[in-house]
């Protein structure tokens, strides 16, 4: 097969099943509508697996047409790229995509608006193939765009519901900042470059040898705010949080495993460029750490099964913002592909929970659920442990490179990053006891009907379990003798040093970090796993302090630190989240939004005052050309 | 080209003798033919009775595009007036022909190489829309629609009339292309200048926009589609040629008007937008921010570069003659133009909500739809004369202006409807039509520009 | 017959151009202050005619008939000017009963 | 013969600002009628007879008598007008005098060249006439459909009312 023919059958596939279900869907039997939308993104991975096998390694770029020619040099191809980098992304967002496609069929089988659904999934898959497979930045924001305007209506899928509205509207309105950004960004490189596609700026720029050039510099901050908007990072970060009002196969596809991390792909993909910037990558580092530890923070204190989750989204895209800005791209990428499979895993077994309690969302009102959902209790129990990092799973191999790669960089970030993984433990073990373990705290006719998913919902399940217990393999580090694949793979495509470090470093580092996370283990399956009407504030006496001894030291470290971040994180979500930032976003909306109030006072609906202003215009216009 | 006059005239006359009769159904395919008619020979290049011209009309170039892309409009347009036949209105005979003959006064604007003609077609497009601005006598918006379109519209004609006469008096020509150096005769520059300042109260461009969101408010919906389109088209197509004509006389200060022109309509035209609740409204100051945009491809124009200019006319056209057809149905459905009428209209009517809602994401320069490379080419233009700084602004403003027009999509797919709203297929077909051309001049925009160079 | 007029001997051409730039802006004033819409629209026709006699001064210091064909052209679209404003001044009258610029403002913002 | 041009010019200013600042709307006419005699007297001083001509009866004669009877059918002849308040005045009459602050300005430096192209009886009827049906016939048959257009619109306008039938449109 020619790449040409591999492209066609990767990129056309989602966009025609998107095409049928839209225009047709609604006269279609179900089952034809989700064979229509699960083959779609299904033939798309299989000829993501040729272009994987036929192209071993070689970059291709295929050119459809030329797009368009702008003033100047910069030539602007329909054409995409297909490298060793796009080929991972390609296997992410066809893989889990085709995965929760099928999730969504026993997910969504109740709902009105069935086809409607699946039309937007298969064009949202479509334009993430777009965003990834783009082979110049025009290419690339079309898709970036178009993930942006079908994110916008999964949000809203449900749009009977104002709040989901109001929801939906925040997400399109913080994402359009970013994309701001990302537009003036990709005029200023035509401006300086001449050039837009990757393998141009590539060239122009690898034999570049100024380092912080303030064109650059411009150029890097204006992409990182894009990043900061479209993959949630400080202060574009609250709309992430509200979007879960969509469905939960959403949330997973787009609000976990794909859509998000375009903005770390992004900076992946123009790697040569921030490799040019330190100030750029310590902006990156600060934001990626201060996203990283507060969204954490936030997390301890949800109740909401899928809001817990959708801060830890929040906090895990910091991390792969700090590798990024460490310099440590591919460990980024390898975050980026474990993150995907286990977030995933745990948002359809959300989904699957909140399936099976007919809407419940409130961990408050679960417990006890491993008796009536064992499926879903194991599935669930893989994904936890691997965003908690312990070893063998896939999140432990990512998270510890990307703590190694940092602390050769940057202690303070090192320091944060830790930090933040133990919280990302906590939070974790703390849902997971409350939502399986000790009793059941909701109503007991809840109870009654408490129900284990349907097979099409747990076998894509099974399936993103395995992946997360096996992702890890992709980037054994070499202290296990192992050849770190992702990295071998991702080399060609993305030139950086190996992350290593001394043995004895790693060992600490490991060594340290299962202690920690048995710790936080143990502790939340004794406060959060133990039976109970309800979440037990926990009062226990001198003696049993006394006696456990661990429990006091939590005490203490709570006290002294916890606590604090707790506040600090309750505040910052109140105060912070919905007060300070949310009107730092708007602030420029009001400014126009007064001056408007003023210009419209000036349109007063009499002719007389219209005439005069176009003769005041035109006084003001004699004037100025008199002048000057 | 002369055989296109006749014929719009000959076609516009039969409708309204056609009004008269019993047999109104065939007004309306009448008028389509004539303008194909028409169109085809101003494609073809008929020299066929052009002498009769007297030398005061181009028929290459540019002309020929921008009157091809006149009659294209009407042709988009006539078929909807077939609605007030539907409806029984016996005047539909009257509202087609008065549409001919604007189509043709603004054939005669983008063509004319003589401020003679030029005015006359200034009048007979403008005298026709202020009787269609009025054509809804019962309704007072519509009489005050019509007022304040006319008054306006005659002030524009004397001011524009006062540069004219400045320009013949210290020239000695009414050729447009006449004139002599300006550069350094501060007179006649204050006379091209009254010349723009016309121009510019036609278009709509803040600060001579006020009358605008008014008017459009007022007219009967498929007028204002005649009007954001036909009218825009005519003014900045005929701006256009004035300043093509004369593009080694006129002097350097013009990219600077210019510029200030676009900042006050980019910045203001957007900010007034924001709070609209009539969409009407709202889509008449989306015009003159598009019209802001147009203008950018004017910065430094060179003969041959016209092209992001008609390219932009394509895109916005199509978008906003969908934006209110779309408005005009829900509009003679629910009684009003307000926001809230468009809630749930996803439901009502999945056609009418999803072609407006791409001719609103165009307008806003949705990638793969013409808005989007239109505004790419004339910011482009920008950048490329050396204004990155306003590109920027531009580009700060196109945000902006997706707040508002993603409240009316916002509220098209808000809220679920059970009462439908059905439309004639014919309707129904050519909205896809034209959304259907605005994605493919987004997508394969080398074929369109291919056409217009 | 083709003799120069006395005027044009004694009279530079810029006093024409003065004279009616003057009364185009005293026209202009006058759509500026007026309320009665039929008076506003009188004064939009002294703007007209201020242009008419800038054309004709021109034309006929330069034996130049096109700007008096011009100014011919002009009239007549005055005239249908005119018609065409008084129907719809007469149409808003018999709704609104009022010719008061200023009292029709039902639509603004 | 200078003297005849500047009192004319003198009293057609004077007419036109009487036009402007008259309350009474028939005195506005009969001072905008007075204007167009006397800018029709100026056109015969420029040997324009033709146009003075067709000034008279076109706008004196025509137009005028248009005024007269709507402001008569109407019955606005009694209303007293109140001006606006002095705020748009003063802006009017500031913005108004700039620009002709700014036109005098501009005056100084403009090169009004005169050099005769054709011959001094261009205003003549046979000579219009010539030039009309020659070199500007094309205008001249656009001028009718102009006319056309105003007639049409006109009787749109203003046609007697009439109910809609029963039938509504196909939604």
């Amino acid at each position: 097969m020619n790449p040409e023919l591999i492209l066609h059958l990767i990129l056309w596939p989602p966009l025609a099943g998107f095409l049928i279900n839209g225009v047709f869907g609604a006269r279609m039997p179900k089952w034809l509508v989700s064979t229509i939308a699960c083959f779609s993104p299904l033939l798309s991975f299989a000829a993501s697996v040729a272009a994987y096998i036929q192209l071993a390694g070689q970059a291709t770029t295929v050119k459809l047409y030329t797009w368009f020619v702008g003033e100047g040099s910069a030539i602007v191809d329909f054409s995409f790229l297909i490298d060793n980098l796009s080929i991972v992304m390609l296997f992410v967002v066809t893989g889990v995509g085709t995965l929760i496609h099928v999730y969504s069929i026993g997910y969504m089988s109740g709902d009105r608006g069935f086809h409607r659904f699946f039309a937007y999934l298969n064009l949202f898959v479509f334009f993430m193939l777009l965003l990834v497979l783009g082979s110049n930045l025009v290419v690339l924001f079309a898709g970036w765009e178009g993930v942006g305007l079908c994110s916008f209506l999964l949000i809203g899928f449900w749009y009977d519901n104002l709040e989901y509205n109001r929801a939906a509207s925040k997400a399109f309105v913080m994402n359009r900042i970013g994309d701001l950004a990302f537009l003036v960004a990709i005029f200023l490189t035509i401006y300086t470059t001449g050039a837009v596609s990757f393998a141009d700026l590539h060239d122009t720029m690898t034999n570049d040898v100024r380092i912080n050039d303030p064109a650059y510099v411009a150029i890097s901050l204006l992409f990182f705010i894009g990043v900061c908007g479209k993959s949630a990072q400080i202060p574009l970060f609250t709309w992430l949080p509200d979007a879960m009002a969509g469905p939960t196969p959403v949330s997973a596809l787009i609000h976990a495993a794909t859509m998000v991390t375009a903005g770390i792909y992004l900076i992946a993909r123009m790697h040569f460029m921030y490799d040019l910037v330190p100030v750029t990558q310590l902006v990156i580092g600060i934001t990626g750490c201060l996203t990283a530890l507060v969204a954490a923070t936030i997390a301890l204190k949800q109740n909401d099964i899928k809001k817990i989750l959708a801060y830890s989204t929040v906090s895990q895209l910091g991390f792969m913002a700090v590798a990024l800005a460490a310099g440590a791209y591919i460990t980024a990428i390898f975050h980026l592909v474990t993150h995907s499979f286990f977030k995933a895993l745990l948002f359809l077994g959300a989904g699957s929970v909140i399936h099976g309690l007919h809407g419940e969302q409130d961990i408050r009102q679960m417990g006890g659920l491993r008796h009536k959902m064992r499926w879903t209790y194991g599935v669930m129990l893989v994904g936890t442990i691997a965003i908690a990092g312990l070893p063998p799973l896939s999140g432990f191999f990512s998270k510890d490179e990307i703590l190694t790669a940092v602390h050769s960089h940057n202690m303070g970030f090192f320091i944060a990053l830790a930090l933040a993984s133990a919280f990302t433990a906590w939070y974790m073990f703390r849902m997971f006891a409350s939502v399986f373990h000790g009793a059941f705290r909701g109503k007991n006719e809840t109870w009654e009907h408490v129900h284990e998913a349907p097979w099409s919902m747990r076998g894509p399940l099974v399936v993103l379990a395995v992946l997360s217990l096996a992702g890890g393999l992709l980037g054994l580090p070499a202290i296990t003798g192992q050849s770190h694949r992702l990295y071998n793979f991702l080399v060609p495509a993305i030139v950086q040093p190996k992350i290593s470090a001394s043995h004895a470093f790693e060992y600490a580092l490991w060594g340290i970090s299962l202690a920690v996370i048995l710790t936080l283990l143990v502790i939340c399956f004794k406060r959060y796993g133990s039976s109970g009407p309800s979440v037990p504030s926990v009062t226990p006496s001198f003696f049993e302090r006394l006696l456990v001894n661990k429990y006091f030291i939590d005490e203490i470290y709570e006290r002294l630190f916890v606590h604090p971040l707790k506040i600090a994180g309750s505040w910052l979500m109140h105060r912070g989240d919905y007060g300070i930032i949310d009107r730092v976003v708007h602030f420029p909306g009001k400014v126009v939004e007064s001056g408007a109030f003023a210009l419209r006072n000036l349109q007063d609906g009499k002719l007389s005052s219209y005439l005069l202003y176009s003769v005041v215009a035109l006084l003001i216009f004699l004037t100025l050309f008199l002048i000057f | 080209m002369m055989t296109a006059f006749i014929f719009l005239c000959l076609f516009a006359i039969a409708a309204m003798f056609l009004g008269f009769t019993n047999i109104r159904g065939a007004i309306v395919p009448l008028a389509f033919a004539g303008t194909s008619i028409a169109l085809y020979s101003v494609i073809s290049g008929q020299p066929f009775w052009n002498h009769y011209l007297t030398g005061m009309v181009e028929t290459g170039g540019t002309a020929k595009i921008l009157c091809a892309l006149v009659l294209l409009n009407a042709l988009a347009l006539i078929p909807f007036y077939a609605w007030y036949e539907r409806r029984g209105q016996e005047e539909v005979g009257d509202f087609t022909g008065l549409f001919l003959f604007a189509s043709m006064g603004a054939m005669l604007m983008v063509s004319s190489t003589h401020y003679m003609s030029l005015f006359l077609g200034v009048e007979i497009l403008s005298i026709a829309m202020y009787v269609l601005a009025g054509a809804d006598r019962r309704k007072s918006k519509s009489n005050e629609a019509a007022l304040k379109y006319f008054i306006t519209g005659s002030f524009t004609s004397a001011i524009l009339l006062f540069g004219i006469g400045m320009i013949y008096a210290l020239t000695g020509s009414l050729e447009i292309a006449g004139a002599v150096e300006v550069e350094g005769q501060s007179l006649l520059q204050l006379a091209y200048l009254f010349v723009f300042t016309g121009f510019a109260l036609k278009i709509a461009v803040v600060p001579f926009h006020f009358w605008a969101p008014d008017v459009y408010e007022g007219t009967p919906t498929l007028f204002t589609a005649a009007m954001a389109s036909l009218v825009k088209l005519a003014s900045i197509g005929a701006f256009l040629r004035i300043i093509q004509l004369n593009v080694d006389l006129l002097p350097a200060w013009l990219n600077a008007y210019y510029a200030m022109l676009i900042l006050a309509t980019l910045i203001l035209g957007n900010a007034l937008a924001i709070k609209q609740q009539s969409v009407k409204r709202l889509l008449a100051y989306s015009g003159i921010v598009q019209a802001g945009f147009i203008l950018m491809g004017f910065i430094s124009l060179r003969p041959g570069e016209e092209w992001p200019v008609l390219f932009y006319f394509i895109a916005y056209v199509l978008a906003s003659v969908v934006c209110f057809v779309v408005v005009h149905f829900v509009e003679s459905r629910e009684g009003t133009d307000a926001l809230d009428a468009f809630r749930g209209l996803g439901q009502r009517n999945p056609i009418l909500a999803g072609t407006i809602t791409l001719a609103l994401i165009s307008l806003a320069g949705g990638p793969f739809t013409s808005g989007f490379v239109a505004k790419l080419y004339v910011l482009n233009q920008a950048v490329a004369n050396g204004y990155a700084a306003l590109a920027v602004v531009a580009v700060v403003c196109t945000l902006m202006s997706v707040y508002y027009y993603y409240k009316v999509i916002n509220a098209i797919y808000s809220k679920s409807a059970d009462q439908a709203l059905p439309i004639e297929p014919v309707y129904s077909g050519l909205l896809i039509l034209f959304t259907l051309i605005t994605l493919a001049a987004g997508i394969l925009p080398s074929f369109f520009t291919g056409l217009l160079k | 017959m083709n003799h120069i007029p006395e005027i044009i001997r004694t009279i530079p051409l810029s006093h024409y151009v003065a004279l009616s730039s003057a009364l185009f802006l005293i026209g202009l004033l006058g759509v500026l202050i007026r309320k009665n819409i039929i008076i506003v629209f009188m004064c939009i026709e002294i703007m007209l005619n201020a242009v008419n006699l800038l054309m004709v001064a021109a034309a006929s210091y330069r034996g130049d008939s096109a700007g008096q064909v011009m100014v011919l052209f002009t009239m007549a679209v005055a005239a249908a000017e005119v018609s065409v404003g008084l129907a719809i001044i007469v149409m808003i009258y018999k709704n609104l009963k009022t010719t008061n610029i200023d009292l029709f403002d039902q639509m603004k913002g | 013969m200078d003297k005849i041009f500047y009192i004319l010019a003198a009293l057609t200013l004077i007419a036109a600002f009487m036009v402007v600042i008259s309350r009474h709307p028939i005195r506005s006419v009969l001072f905008l009628v007075a204007t167009f005699f006397l800018i029709s007297a100026q056109y015969i001083l420029l040997n324009a007879q033709f146009l003075a001509l067709v000034n008279i009866i076109v706008y004196a004669g025509a137009i005028m008598v248009l005024f007269l009877f709507v402001i008569m059918f109407l019955n606005l002849s009694r209303d007293l007008e109140r001006f606006a308040s002095w705020m748009p005045i003063a802006a009017a009459g500031i913005s108004v005098g700039g620009i002709g602050l700014l036109l005098l300005a501009s005056y100084r430096g403009a090169q009004i060249s005169t050099d005769t192209v054709g011959n001094y009886d261009s205003g003549l009827v046979e000579q219009i006439g010539e030039v009309l049906y020659r070199d500007y016939l094309f205008p001249m048959e656009v001028c009718s459909v102009l006319f056309l257009v105003a007639m049409i619109g006109i009787v749109l306008l203003n046609r007697k009312e009439r109910e809609l039938p029963a039938k509504l449109p196909l939604p």
